[in-house]
């Protein structure tokens, strides 16, 4: 008996329900009850996505799937409302439900004073509404749509504070760039259903899971549905080379940063690619496409990190170079490690983000790290959250990522195709991940402060702000631990759960637990190197030194937002100026309009004059019509009669 | 006995005739009249396929027929009495208001 | 030839005679006149073809009521002979050869068509008033009330627009 | 010869019979005129015309001269084509509309040709007729309208609106006799009143409501007083027929006269059985009725007769009486010939006292106003004469059931 599981359609029902409520009737409501709508809503879908486990496990962990309606039907394609519930869903679904409440409460606190307030939420019960519908769809229609829904959301919160023309550029960068990739997404679906005639998980998968897998370097149909696929996940999960809007869309509201741009939407390329994961398997090419592209990121946005003076940036370029740890972890076949990372980067990256956002908060609105400093005393909740999130992202036992990041360092270690480079990169990346964390720590509460009193009042953040943030820092501590007893031999609980659906996929896990144990000493070495550098470098008196050299190239972020305006924006721009407007627009369409407008006047002023007003006339026209319609209905008797040829 | 398609050109005349009528007069009254010619040429017809196919439904055609145009009738002359108290005349080439 | 083929002729010359007077005629109730004379001269024609209780209709209903409310409202509006202006170029040149190609082209396609049609026979059992009630009150009972309906409307119609407005 | 007749037969004997009807109906008429006179004379306490001849029975005679040699001037300016049409559009229709009326029950042969008692015999006699009295309508009118005299114009125009509208209840009070009969042949409506129990079978007491209302509005279609606006004499002169003199004025007369018959007949086959005797078949008795009433009545003429004050009415008066209780010993002597004389016989004595009715009518009521007339016509006797319908099948339907 599943009460639940049977409407399962609730649970996402119930934010876009809150969303339509709050954004349709909330523009005179006072904050509190646009807050009871809000919470209200996320609140009790987070309280039936629970129900909804509890009911997966008492039901043996049976994968559930129901079709509640037919949505498009077209011969014989077939997309429906159908939801699914797998061990994968349920670890997105708690994430998404929790860490999203968690954030909504935050809201609560941090957009006290803005304007909008409605508005903000109703966006924000949208986004959750679509998050919800993505990691629940059943078939990659559906999927798509929770898929661009959440584009569309984070495009609206990006450009909440639309006055500011920064702003809503930001908000129209990410919305562009991401096009780019669910082109990419779309030629993907439609390569498989034109391969496989049906976009259900279920159907495709199997269809393929029975197909010969393609080998190294081989192109086939799978590889490039999944390369496609990939590209989607590429812009979604701000990959190389569409990681550029993510650093800009920090424009949003912190908690927006925190929920969509750090906790849930950004790893949807992930849950797709993990989702998915049969296919990559049967295509290794892509696989080691994904694991390169992954690495890469990885490190390249971790050295823009280094010297990002915005602590909102610091931590989007982290976000960065984390996703692309969870795709290298993908790529190199460890979907559990990755889907694991996914997890506690949830946890630890939204902690960081919640406790940014109570620092900036408490600075009045101040992001640059050299404005800050010597703010432990001053807000110590906040600064020992933002110490447990950097602990934990710098990957320090106990903490989350300690188990998550190592997984996949050695799942990279184990993999084929020279898997050790990877490693390295990888390795490398996580030093200076630790490195730049620890910088931001210590520029932003260590040292003397760098900011006058008198124009700013630092101060904790009430409850409804720090509360979340301890439940996060306590996540992040404690969100590992699951796979903790694999260390001493133990098994990988996280990895047996998720073991029914990636199976036989998983490729990692082979190699000893010396190497293992080693490995993971290497990374905690890697971990304490970065942090002494960032000790040195940064603990005594610093001031900020002009930017000189591989510094400024680094600051600004390797000129890739240049080159894109060059190579991409600009002749795109020129074409739309002086051919499709120019030339087609005027020249084609407003000529047509303007063209038929002047020939019905024409016309009208010729015929005007049959209207004399004498009804005789009138009658003799009747007339003409009458004699039309009758030679049209008698035509086949009568044109032998007309030509006088006689039966 | 008389073949159908006596009948049926003599209503095609007598519909044809109508429209003469029709176009031809100008007396208000006159063209009206034309009309009921046209429409009694036309229940000629039907009386006639329905005597020839052994159907009775023609004939309460016919009957239908009559009611409209008894209710025609009633209708347009109240028309033709309004126009003919308001524009003075029955002449219908006088009534030229319809026209910009 | 036969008696019923003579008297077709004959009515079917008397109505076409009477439609052409009726063209031919200045005065209004001559028209009016001839136009009874044509539905008098179809009344007999039904006879002939056996649908008496049609012909009966259509002398009591189209000759004793519509062709005497055209004759009254002709007698009311003291309507005198018709002057023939010809301010239509369009109907006095196009007019009448226009409605001759339109009788010419039924007239034609009956010709054509109709020639194998069994002949219009009187057949009793078919026009029994009986027979008509039945099928106008089983099949075709929603058209009758309709009509009744009409008439009300028109009732209605030719009230408000006779009366005069005070 | 007679094989040459029974050739010709099923042309000669309806001639014949149209010319015999035609001259009795004539006949008829003239003397009608003559009873009108003397009635309302006797009932105004006058004597009516008695100087040609005696009793004045010569009187119908001398007006039938007079119209034949009297001058007939055509008014100025009129409608020539529709001011000689119209009384003989008039007089043809009422004479027309006694074709389908049966005057008896027997079928007898001669010639070998087998025929019955009334010109034609058509199972939709009531539609002709019906057909026919519309058609009556015009008349009326054109006379009115071709006159070019605007009294004349004013009757056509109240008698063709109150023609219409009364025609209308003509017509629907005698539908609850055709619910009855089933039948629209007057014979077969006849023959329906003929079901056993003598006079209570006639539709008259079924329909009362019915017969009501079609009597009035017979009245009303014939033009008779109260209903006679056409051509109430003290507001237009003399209606439609004001230019008309002589002959064709005549037509108008004799047309008028000729209708008030046709309703007569019309009424008594309708409601009142036709030929039918009022009394049950086993009453032979009753068989001798029609001798009962002539001897009588022939010697009352021949007792009355002798005292007349001149010699003509002393020759003329015995002669007539004493062939009319000849007529009655011979009814009494010859029983086929009684048997045969049966229908007509009861037939004309209905008929005879609906047209005293109309006389007396005139006699005693006045005229309405026309909106009286409008309003009674359209706002009573039609409701009434719809109610009498619906009541009628109501009680039809639910005697089937």
């Amino acid at each position: 008996m599943q009460p639940l599981l049977d409407h399962l359609w609730i649970i996402p029902l119930l934010p876009l329900l809150g969303s339509a409520v709050s954004g349709l009737f909330g523009k005179t409501w006072p904050n509190k009850i646009v807050n009871g709508v809000a919470l209200g809503s996320t609140g009790l879908s987070f309280a039936f996505a629970l129900e909804a486990v509890r009911e997966f496990f008492v039901g043996g962990q049976q994968p559930f799937r129901k079709e509640f309606f037919d949505w498009i039907i077209a011969g014989n394609f077939r997309a429906g409302f159908d939801l699914q519930l797998d061990q994968l869903t349920v670890v997105m679904l708690l994430v998404v439900t929790g860490v999203g409440f968690l954030i909504h409460i935050y809201s609560t606190g941090y957009m006290a004073h803005e304007g909008g307030y409605y508005r903000f939420f109703s966006y924000l019960n949208l986004f959750m509404f679509f998050m919800l519908i993505l990691v629940l769809a059943a078939n990659f229609v559906l999927l798509f749509v929770g898929w661009e829904g959440v584009g569309l959301c984070s495009y609206l919160l990006i450009g909440f504070y639309f006055l500011r023309k920064s702003a809503s550029d930001a908000g129209k960068k990410a919305f562009i760039v991401n096009r780019i990739g669910d082109f990419g997404f779309m030629l993907g679906m439609f390569l498989l259903f034109r391969t496989f005639h049906t976009l259900d998980f279920s159907v495709v998968f199997k269809q393929v899971a029975e197909l010969q897998p393609e080998a190294m370097g081989q192109f086939g149909t799978l590889t490039v549905a999944a390369l496609l696929l990939f590209v989607g996940a590429t812009g979604k999960s701000a990959q190389i080379p569409l990681y550029v809007w993510l650093p800009d869309a920090m424009e949003g509201p912190t908690p927006v940063s925190a929920l969509i741009h750090a906790a849930t939407m950004v790893t949807a390329g992930v849950y797709v690619v993990a989702r998915s994961h049969i296919l990559y398997t049967h295509a290794p090419t892509a696989m080691y496409v994904v694991a390169i592209v992954g690495c890469a990121t990885a490190f390249f946005a971790a050295t823009i990190g280094l010297v990002q003076s915005d602590i909102k940036k610091v931590l989007a370029y982290s976000t960065v170079s984390q996703l692309g740890y969870m795709f290298l972890g993908c790529g190199v076949g460890a979907f559990s490690a990755g889907i694991f990372h996914l997890m506690t980067h949830a946890f630890f990256k939204a902690l960081l983000f919640l406790s940014a956002g109570s620092v900036i908060h408490a600075m009045g609105g101040e992001q640059d790290m050299w404005h800050m400093g010597g703010l432990s005393k001053k807000i110590k909740v906040t600064f020992w959250c933002m110490l447990f999130g950097t602990i934990a992202i710098a990957g320090f036992p106990p903490f989350a990522a300690f188990f998550s990041k190592d997984a996949i360092l050695f799942s990279a270690y184990n993999y084929d195709y020279n898997g050790k480079v990877l490693y390295g990169v990888g390795l490398f990346a996580a030093i200076m991940t630790s490195f730049y964390m620890f910088r931001l720590v210590w520029l932003t509460f260590f040292g003397e402060q760098r900011c006058d009193e008198h124009h700013v009042h630092v101060h904790e953040s009430p409850k409804n702000m720090t509360v979340p943030l301890m439940i996060l820092a306590v996540l992040s501590l404690v969100g590992g631990w699951v796979a903790a007893p694999a260390l001493w031999g133990g098994k990988d609980y996280f990895a047996e759960f998720l073991s029914p659906v990636f199976g036989a996929a998983e490729t990692a896990g082979e190699g000893s637990a010396s190497l293992e144990h080693a490995l993971s000493l290497v990374a905690v070495v890697a971990a304490a190197a970065g942090l002494l550098v960032a000790w040195r470098m940064y603990s005594a008196k610093v001031k900020r030194g002009p930017s000189t050299g591989f510094h400024k190239i680094l600051y600004n972020k390797y000129y890739v937002d240049e080159l894109y305006q060059a190579v991409v924006v600009g002749p795109l721009t020129w074409l739309s100026r002086n051919v499709l407007w120019k030339i087609v627009d005027v020249g084609v369409i407003d000529a047509a309009v303007n063209g038929i407008a002047t020939g019905t006047t024409a016309v009208g002023d010729t015929v005007r004059h049959t209207q004399s007003g004498n009804t005789r006339s009138y009658a003799v026209w009747v007339l003409v019509g009458a004699l039309v319609v009758i030679a049209i209905i008698f035509w086949p008797i009568l044109h032998p009669a007309l030509f006088g040829v006689v039966r | 006995m008389v073949p159908t398609n006596y009948y049926l050109i003599l209503s095609a005349v007598l519909f044809g005739l109508g429209i003469v009528a029709f176009v031809f007069k100008r007396n208000i009254i006159t063209i009206f009249m034309a009309i009921e010619l046209m429409l009694n040429a036309v229940n000629l017809a039907f009386v006639a396929f329905s005597q020839s196919w052994q159907k009775p439904d023609g004939e309460v055609f016919v009957l239908f027929v009559i009611v409209v145009a008894a209710a025609e009738a009633a209708v347009g002359l109240g028309i033709i009495i309004l126009t003919a108290r308001n524009r003075r005349s029955l002449n219908v080439e006088r009534v030229d208001l319809l026209k910009l | 030839m036969s008696a019923s083929l003579v008297i077709f002729f004959l009515l079917a010359a008397l109505a076409v005679m009477a439609a052409i007077s009726l063209i031919a005629q200045r005065h209004p109730i001559h028209s009016a006149l001839s136009l009874i004379v044509v539905m008098v001269a179809l009344a007999g024609l039904y006879l002939l073809m056996g649908a008496e209780f049609v012909a009966a209709v259509q002398i009591i209903v189209y000759g004793g009521a519509i062709m005497v409310l055209f004759i009254f409202v002709i007698m009311l509006l003291n309507a005198e002979a018709e002057e023939r202006t010809n301010f239509s170029k369009l109907a006095t040149y196009a007019g009448i050869p226009l409605a001759l190609a339109i009788a010419g082209f039924i007239a034609a396609a009956i010709a054509r068509s109709s020639g194998s049609l069994p002949a219009a026979e009187p057949s009793g059992a078919l026009t029994s008033t009986k027979t008509l009630s039945m099928l106008l009150f089983s099949d075709f009972v929603y058209p009758f009330e309709l009509t009744s309906f009409l008439i009300l409307v028109a009732i209605l119609g030719a009230i408000v627009l006779a009366q005069r407005e005070n | 010869m007679s094989d040459f007749l029974t050739k010709y037969a099923f042309l000669i004997v309806p001639i014949l019979k149209v010319v015999i009807l035609v001259f009795i109906v004539l006949t008829v008429d003239a003397y009608l005129t003559w009873l009108e006179r003397k009635v309302i004379a006797h009932i105004q306490a006058r004597w009516g015309p008695h100087r040609v001849g005696p009793h004045g029975l010569l009187q119908p005679l001398a007006d039938g001269v007079k119209f034949i040699f009297k001058e007939d001037p055509l008014p100025a300016n009129v409608d020539k084509v529709a001011y000689f049409l119209a009384p003989f559009i008039a007089l043809m229709l009422a004479l027309t509309s006694l074709a389908v009326i049966p005057f008896g029950p027997q079928k007898f042969t001669i010639f070998g040709y087998e025929t019955h008692v009334g010109i034609a015999d058509v199972n939709i006699s009531l539609l002709v007729l019906f057909a026919i009295t519309a058609l009556g309508v015009y008349g009326v009118a054109l006379a009115g309208w071709a006159s070019n005299n605007k009294y004349s114009l004013l009757g056509g125009l109240r008698s063709s609106a109150q023609m219409i509208s009364y025609e209308l209840t003509l017509t629907l009070s005698v539908v609850g006799v055709l619910l009855l009969a089933g039948d629209f042949s007057l014979r077969g409506i006849v023959e329906h009143q003929s079901a056993g129990k003598g006079v209570l079978s006639w539709y008259v007491f079924p329909q009362i409501i019915g017969f009501l209302c079609f009597y009035i509005a017979a009245i009303a279609e014939t033009n008779r007083v109260p209903f006679d606006l056409p051509e109430a004499e003290s507001e237009l002169v003399a209606g439609f027929h004001t230019e008309y003199a002589s002959m064709k004025f005549a037509m108008f007369f004799i047309a008028e006269y000729t209708s008030m018959i046709t309703v007569s007949c019309l009424a008594t086959i309708l409601f009142f059985g036709g030929w039918l005797s009022p009394f049950p078949d086993s009453w032979t008795f009753t068989h001798y009725l029609p001798s009962a009433l002539l001897i009588p009545f022939g010697l009352w003429v021949v007792f009355d007769g002798i005292r007349y004050e001149n010699l003509f009415g002393r020759i003329m008066l015995p002669g007539v009486g004493s062939a009319l209780a000849v007529i009655g010993f011979a009814l009494i002597v010859f029983p086929t010939l009684n048997a045969i004389i049966q229908g007509p016989f009861w037939f004309l004595a209905k008929v005879f006292t609906f047209l005293f009715v109309y006389i007396w009518m005139r006699g005693t009521l006045p005229r309405f106003r026309y909106d009286q007339l409008m309003s009674f016509g359209w706002k009573f006797l039609l409701p009434v004469s719809i109610a009498n319908v619906v009541l009628t099948s109501v009680v039809i339907l639910w005697r089937m059931h």
